[in-house]
């Protein structure tokens, strides 16, 4: 018999500390599973977020940059402009991408600055216990919305993949998401493109995963995923959202 | 080498240059613009890169991924944009990642004004960022200096893995005199970088760059083992001048512009009979307390008094070294005022006038 | 017969029992007589002689807890 | 000696030209010197003025509150610095824009009418070097050599013609200085 | 009014709504996620208005808008968040708007850690961002105080037009006492806020928030007017407990959390025979110094040692304050490691020892 | 005779500091015009930018903030969730808007902040003398592009009015320029328009104004007309990008 | 008097509950009390463990370095905190789940099924009721009746109905710690 | 005739020309004969008969130099 699934060179033996059910730990392995199948570890070069994500760095088999909130976008930019021939990506979350590190993310992109992001859209701050994100879903209840995220006070879901597609220097974006087998598959292609992308030096790209956080949406990571399907893609439309040269 | 004359900026641009500095990343402000804009033009032709930030929060996270990756990399600001840069100094200090950072200070607070002043002392020396840690801090009086001291700042850098910082104000970064880049006198041995994140190609263990310490215990000593660090830039790295001091009945600290503006009165003091002695700290961190220290405990100096183009802030570390020895007093102007040759001297005769009476 | 077989590394598992949810075979299920060290009921396979190594278990177990031989 | 020069006029007339031009005349001649501009907020239409230190000895401060000699362009520029003049210093007057005469009687003032000489030589922007050369005829405090070489290391070496120029433009201040009156 | 169990950070939202504060602008960092929870539930109820900003720059100038409309409002952060606010905090200051500041100190620097520390006092008390300022810094040390103090902040921001930071840390944030809301024991005549730009009508000068003044004469003015300021501040404002002073061998100095433990300590001692004070600072700036200043001259006090969470940076005012006439240690943990009662009792013996040594 | 055309009561007697031929003063008398004719002026609360237009608050007649650097948005935010019957605008340069306050301004636009922005895009930093801003066409040199920008290094041209269309809570958004009269027209009814989308209550309203800086540029004014239209018009196509509700 | 208490256990026991009803309770008696948490980074499945001081005398330093007593609801607890328990103090043990005896001879320790307990009460949640019951009724720090009063603040009048079930609870662990040995 | 009339506030005129770029007429051009005491050489309108009011010309004025009667 042989292996036909097995744990990816490219994750670190170190087990996960995120909460049960957290889909964070499936994007980190087909994070993995990429840079494994394109061969890339010794090349590439990570940089982890503010967020449930801040011990990516013990997790990716890479060397492992650990940005501020919200900076990793400057902190690859730092790391690509000296080392061009290197892959750096960076791993998101989005409070950390779509709030404080808007103005990074954004000037990244029009930059198109040939990097990689991986960006974790689960509608909340994790780490922090669980506050209102610029993606959190009208009407959601979040202890920063706790009667329910009001437009006409908190704002609108923010799309960023979306936005960041009208800026010529991207190259790719994808949304994507992890809640059944097919979209996984389908989440790996994308990351897996997204490397290509930066690999070819065409600039920018960027896969947005749609994900759960079964912790502080009060929910079982099985209802979290149903929950996701449900009412996240409604708002957060998958697919290709730029796709360039 | 041959002298060129040059604006304090764009020597300053040059030297990092020329000491290896090949990475530049930066915001416009007034008065350092003409550092981004050398580097903008000089960059490319020696193979560096000059990237304009979104912002100065931007360009100093840029500065931690370069510095990560091993480069030797600088960024320059004014005040404003210093204070952006703080959780960013803070993370690379806890990083410890080497990079030099120019403050040329201009008047604050707010948006304050934009000629020379020198009232971001205290953010600079005692850590305008969050938690326990040090920049180095230079603060050079001439071109020259400026110019010696960031080529010999990246060496600092590299050596102990720490943030230097260069301050300035206005006016030096303004100015023009004849500058000679010329290699440093003393040459260090700077160990490789062998931390850096290049690629883990396996030859060595992987590397992070990180300043989060989630244990409390790890992180306690992770800050005391910098602060190990930091005894040994103590040791080795003060830098000091000691002008007119011998016979001295006053001594007056002050750095930077302003120290050359009271050496000017020293002169005339002179010239007047007024015996008057000038403590220049070069590194503002680390403080060259012993110096004041010894000077405080000979009889003919009666009393110090610092000069500054702010509201006060070295005098706590001027009275900290002195310790009650001797009265300290404190002349200062700020907001971008340059304090005027007579206006001190009126000061240091005042204080003699008090002392002796 | 498929030759397939499914190996948990228990001590890793969490529990949240989205392997149990995407098996074709409904074969995957929750150890409920046993904890591991964190606590948790580990998953597991009962009838591994229906497995047919499709992988779907160990592609969405967030801990990477399952290897699938064929 | 040491050479304390303020040197004022609008934005535009080449004053801190004048000013660098010295500086790196004094330099060319193994002097201490320094050049520090004013700098403001405004891009245009404001005023501009520089202090220009050449010495022997090493430069303190170089800030000049008390100048050995003050050349103004503008009028606004004699109203502001004449009084910063040092006692028994020297005052040039750009008497082409400036149709008013110094107050002080305890320095040396010369009017030079820098525009209308620059209007001869069929340029008026070269009115900062006829001005500046009546400046080194008066007090030599450079050779007319050095600020040519340092001209054509500021112009670069496409400009070869202005030269020529300009170094016309500095004999010419240097000539009309002789006529400087004394009050 | 009766007693409730209650949360530091909550009590401290609460306590600002009690004291009128109707605008909060925050963004969540550990450990001072409570107090924005508290007020996006509570603020609501009272017409009030929590936004949750996209970061804590923009948090801090929501904060400068509000303040500049007349509003009573707060902002809170921790550490790395604090940093982040610096240059709106200068600004805040220059441009003279009353605001209250919540810091939850945790172990720095850069991402450093989640536990409490007090690394941040040179931060807050210096000036961490740029120019001549300072912040009012009140440093509770029971919840009850905490309570107290941000309700008396608010006025204190009001009267003097500028901003007032409470520090506090981890500690403080998540642990539960019984605490009462009560109205302020004394009640000060607060100013018309005239100033705030509420819409020019005419019938009062046009109203322009603002920090920035071109001319530097003018910005000096601007500049040692805020200064006078202070002194009054420093005149009026000054708040710091002394604890089993009379007769002390030792006086320790500590704030905030680590003086509950210094007190638990100077039980201990007491039954051990060993006779050691206290003085804790309230406002951390001004700094009490006079009461230092005070018992250093007396003849019983032998020495005095500052205990932080922190490498020692208050010790550098309780040394400027004691200015040599006694020594002055310093023992601290950091990182988030809490001083243990008998790791704080030996050194203090130590330092017994050596001074009658 | 009556007067047909006068300076704006919104404006005070202060001359401007602005370069000979800057637009800036054009867009000034373009508001104050607008608010005029609204009627708003007493309940007007201005927010002045970091950049040549700082002084913006002796300019307008009526009260004024001054922001820091970027962060205009933010501090409107402040004074218009204190006074929600208030009018609140900013007005704001491309690097004060584009560059470091790209946060503040995506964030305003999907909280549908209740405000009105004037956004001058003069594709240069003018203040600080002439640098790159994110707005800066390809191949423009300017203080920080000495060679010209490079799109592979210095990034894309980037277009605020059609990146912040995107997102929901922007409820009018138009892009104007005012390099001859026929557009200046045009301007002012889009501002004037911008003012009433936040008297509707209606949530962010903003005018990009598509300027010159003679000075910065290095070209007389009426040149510096002329390339706005022949280049940056190619660059950033005029018109309404959004309109809500 | 002063009751120094450290309660710990895992997240989702019910640790900071017990810990802030007994500070709660404390304070209805006119005591001063205090109530610590520790808090970490993780969101689930941690450990869990807060301190409690209940004292006639105002509280110094809320943290409890030797406790008068301890409670541990689960393996870890037990070996990290059975060192914490001042000579002569209390150890409270869930022996539910944990299967190991205390090591130290110089404390008092209680065997207390809590979970046993809470199963019996139909409920398994309430086994740090049972466990609360059973400190109250070896220390008396507090009385039930304040405990109970402080849990229907907690849980608000529509959770009622779950106050008979606690209450029940603890009685039951005041009942079971009788049995209790002192090794 | 059309009876209008253009007003200059002269001293806040800073000589960039766009007046005399957008007039119909052609009527407004530079006064070269005279400066302002900022340096400039002021806008003027030579043949004020000819004045539609059209108010282009200040309109285009970045410096709120032009007042118009009609
Ligand atoms: C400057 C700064 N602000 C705030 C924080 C606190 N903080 C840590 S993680 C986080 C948000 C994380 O949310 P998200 O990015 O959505 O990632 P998730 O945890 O959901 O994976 C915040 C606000 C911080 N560490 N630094
Ligand atoms: C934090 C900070 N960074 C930088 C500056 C310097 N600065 C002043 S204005 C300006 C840019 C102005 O450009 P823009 O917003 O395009 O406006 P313009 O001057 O072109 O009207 C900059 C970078 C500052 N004052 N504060
Ligand atoms: S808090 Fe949410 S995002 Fe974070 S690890 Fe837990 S489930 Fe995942
Ligand atoms: S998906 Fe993984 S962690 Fe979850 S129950 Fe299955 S094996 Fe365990
Ligand atoms: S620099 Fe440019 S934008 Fe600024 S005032 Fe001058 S022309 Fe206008
Ligand atoms: S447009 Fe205005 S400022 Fe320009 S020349 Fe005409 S009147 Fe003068």
């Amino acid at each position: 018999m042989t292996k036909v699934f097995t744990r990816p060179k490219s994750l670190t033996d170190k087990p996960f500390h995120y909460c049960p059910g957290c889909t964070h730990g499936i994007v980190h392995r087909l994070v993995a599973e990429a840079i494994d199948e394109l061969g890339i570890r010794e090349k590439t070069i990570g940089v982890a977020p503010v967020g449930c994500a801040v011990f990516a760095y013990e997790y990716f088999n890479c060397d492992m940059q650990e940005a501020a909130h919200g900076r990793a976008p400057a902190v690859a930019t730092g790391i690509k402009r000296v080392l061009p021939d290197r892959v750096v990506f960076t791993y998101q979350g989005d409070g950390d991408l779509a709030a404080i590190g808007t103005a990074e993310i954004v000037h990244a992109a029009t930059r198109g600055e040939n990097i990689t992001v991986i960006f974790i859209n689960n509608a909340i701050y994790g780490m922090t216990g669980g506050q209102m994100a610029p993606t959190t879903l009208i009407g959601q209840v979040t202890a920063t919305t706790p009667y329910g995220r009001d437009p006409g006070k908190a704002g609108y879901p923010i799309r960023m993949s979306e936005m960041l597609a009208t800026l010529e220097g991207s190259a790719y974006i994808e949304r994507v998401s992890v809640h059944d087998i097919k979209h996984i598959n389908q989440a790996k292609r994308a990351i897996k493109k997204a490397f290509e992308t930066q690999l070819a030096g065409k600039g920018f790209s960027m896969v947005e995963v749609l994900s759960t956080c079964p912790t502080n949406w009060g929910m079982t990571p099985v209802e979290a995923l149903k929950w996701l399907e449900q009412n996240m893609i409604p708002c957060y439309p998958l697919g290709v959202k730029k796709e360039g040269k | 080498m041959s002298k060129v004359l040059m604006k304090g900026n764009e020597a300053i641009a040059e030297a990092a240059i020329q000491a290896g500095c090949r990475y530049f990343f930066g915001y416009p402000i007034t008065p350092q613009n003409e550092i981004p804009a050398y580097m903008a033009k000089r960059l490319p032709e020696v193979g560096g890169c000059f990237i304009q930030a979104e912002s100065e929060v931007s360009a100093i996270n840029m500065v931690y991924g370069a510095a990560g990756a091993g480069a030797r990399v600088m960024t320059s600001s004014s005040s404003p944009g210093i204070s952006l840069k703080q959780e960013g100094l803070s993370y690379i200090a806890g990083a410890e990642l080497p990079c030099v950072v120019v403050n040329m200070v201009r008047g604050g607070p707010g948006l304050g004004g934009i000629q020379p002043a020198q009232s971001d002392y205290f953010q600079a020396t005692k850590g305008g960022g969050h938690g326990d840690y040090h920049l180095v801090v230079l603060a050079p009086s001439t071109i020259q200096e400026a110019v010696d001291l960031v080529m010999e700042g990246f060496d600092i850098a590299d050596q102990y893995r720490n943030p230097v910082m260069i301050l300035g104000d206005g006016m030096l970064g303004q100015m023009m005199e004849p500058v000679e880049f010329r290699p440093l006198s003393s040459k260090r041995e700077l160990p490789l970088k062998t931390w850096a994140t290049t690629g883990y190609t396996g030859d060595r263990p992987r590397n992070i760059i990180n300043s989060l310490f989630i244990d409390p215990q790890a992180l306690e000593e992770h800050v005391k083992r910098i602060y190990q660090k930091y005894e040994e830039i103590k040791k080795n790295e003060v830098k000091v001048e000691c002008y007119n001091c011998e016979d001295a009945e006053i001594i007056v600290a002050a750095y930077g512009t302003t120290a050359r503006i009271v050496k000017s009165v020293i002169q005339k003091a002179k010239r007047e009979g007024i015996n008057v002695g000038l403590i220049r700290p070069i590194t503002l961190w680390p403080f060259p307390t012993s110096t004041f220290e010894e000077w405080a405990q000979r009889e003919h100096v009666k009393a110090f008094m610092s000069v500054e183009m702010s509201m006060g802030q070295m005098v706590e570390d001027v009275r900290l070294s002195v310790n009650g020895r001797k009265p300290v007093y404190f002349y200062g102007r700020t907001g971008g005022m340059v304090p005027e040759p007579n206006a001190i001297l009126s000061e240091i005769k005042k204080v003699i006038g008090g002392v002796s009476r | 017969m498929c030759m397939a077989r499914v190996i948990f590394d228990e001590e890793r598992c969490k529990g949240c029992e989205l392997c149990t949810t995407v098996c074709p075979k409904g074969i995957v299920v929750m150890a409920r007589d046993r904890m591991n060290s964190k606590g948790y009921h580990p998953a597991t396979v009962i009838e591994m002689d229906k497995c047919i190594g499709c992988a779907f278990c160990a592609r969405i177990c967030p801990d990477v807890v399952i290897e699938v031989e064929k | 000696m040491t050479h304390q020069i303020i040197i004022a006029g609008f934005g535009g007339q080449g004053i801190m030209l004048m000013g660098q031009l010295l500086a790196y005349a004094g330099m060319l001649e193994g002097k201490n010197v320094s050049w520090l501009p004013s700098y403001g907020p405004e891009m245009r239409g404001g005023t501009a003025n520089c202090n220009v230190i050449i010495s022997d000895e090493p430069v303190a401060s170089p800030i000049v509150t008390e100048a050995t000699a003050v050349m103004v362009m503008n009028r606004p520029s004699l109203d502001r610095f004449e009084g910063a003049v040092m006692r028994g210093g020297l005052l040039l007057v750009n008497s082409s824009l400036i149709d008013k005469k110094a107050s002080r009687d305890d320095i040396e003032v010369c009017y030079i009418p820098a525009n209308e000489i620059a209007d001869q030589l069929g340029n008026s922007r070269v009115a900062n070097m006829v001005m500046l050369g009546s400046y080194i005829a008066k007090t030599g405090a450079v050779s007319p050599a050095f600020v040519i070489e340092s001209l054509r290391k500021a112009l670069g070496p496409s400009k070869e013609h202005f030269i020529t120029l300009n170094e016309e433009a500095l004999k010419r201040g240097a000539e009309c200085v002789k006529e400087c009156v004394r009050r």
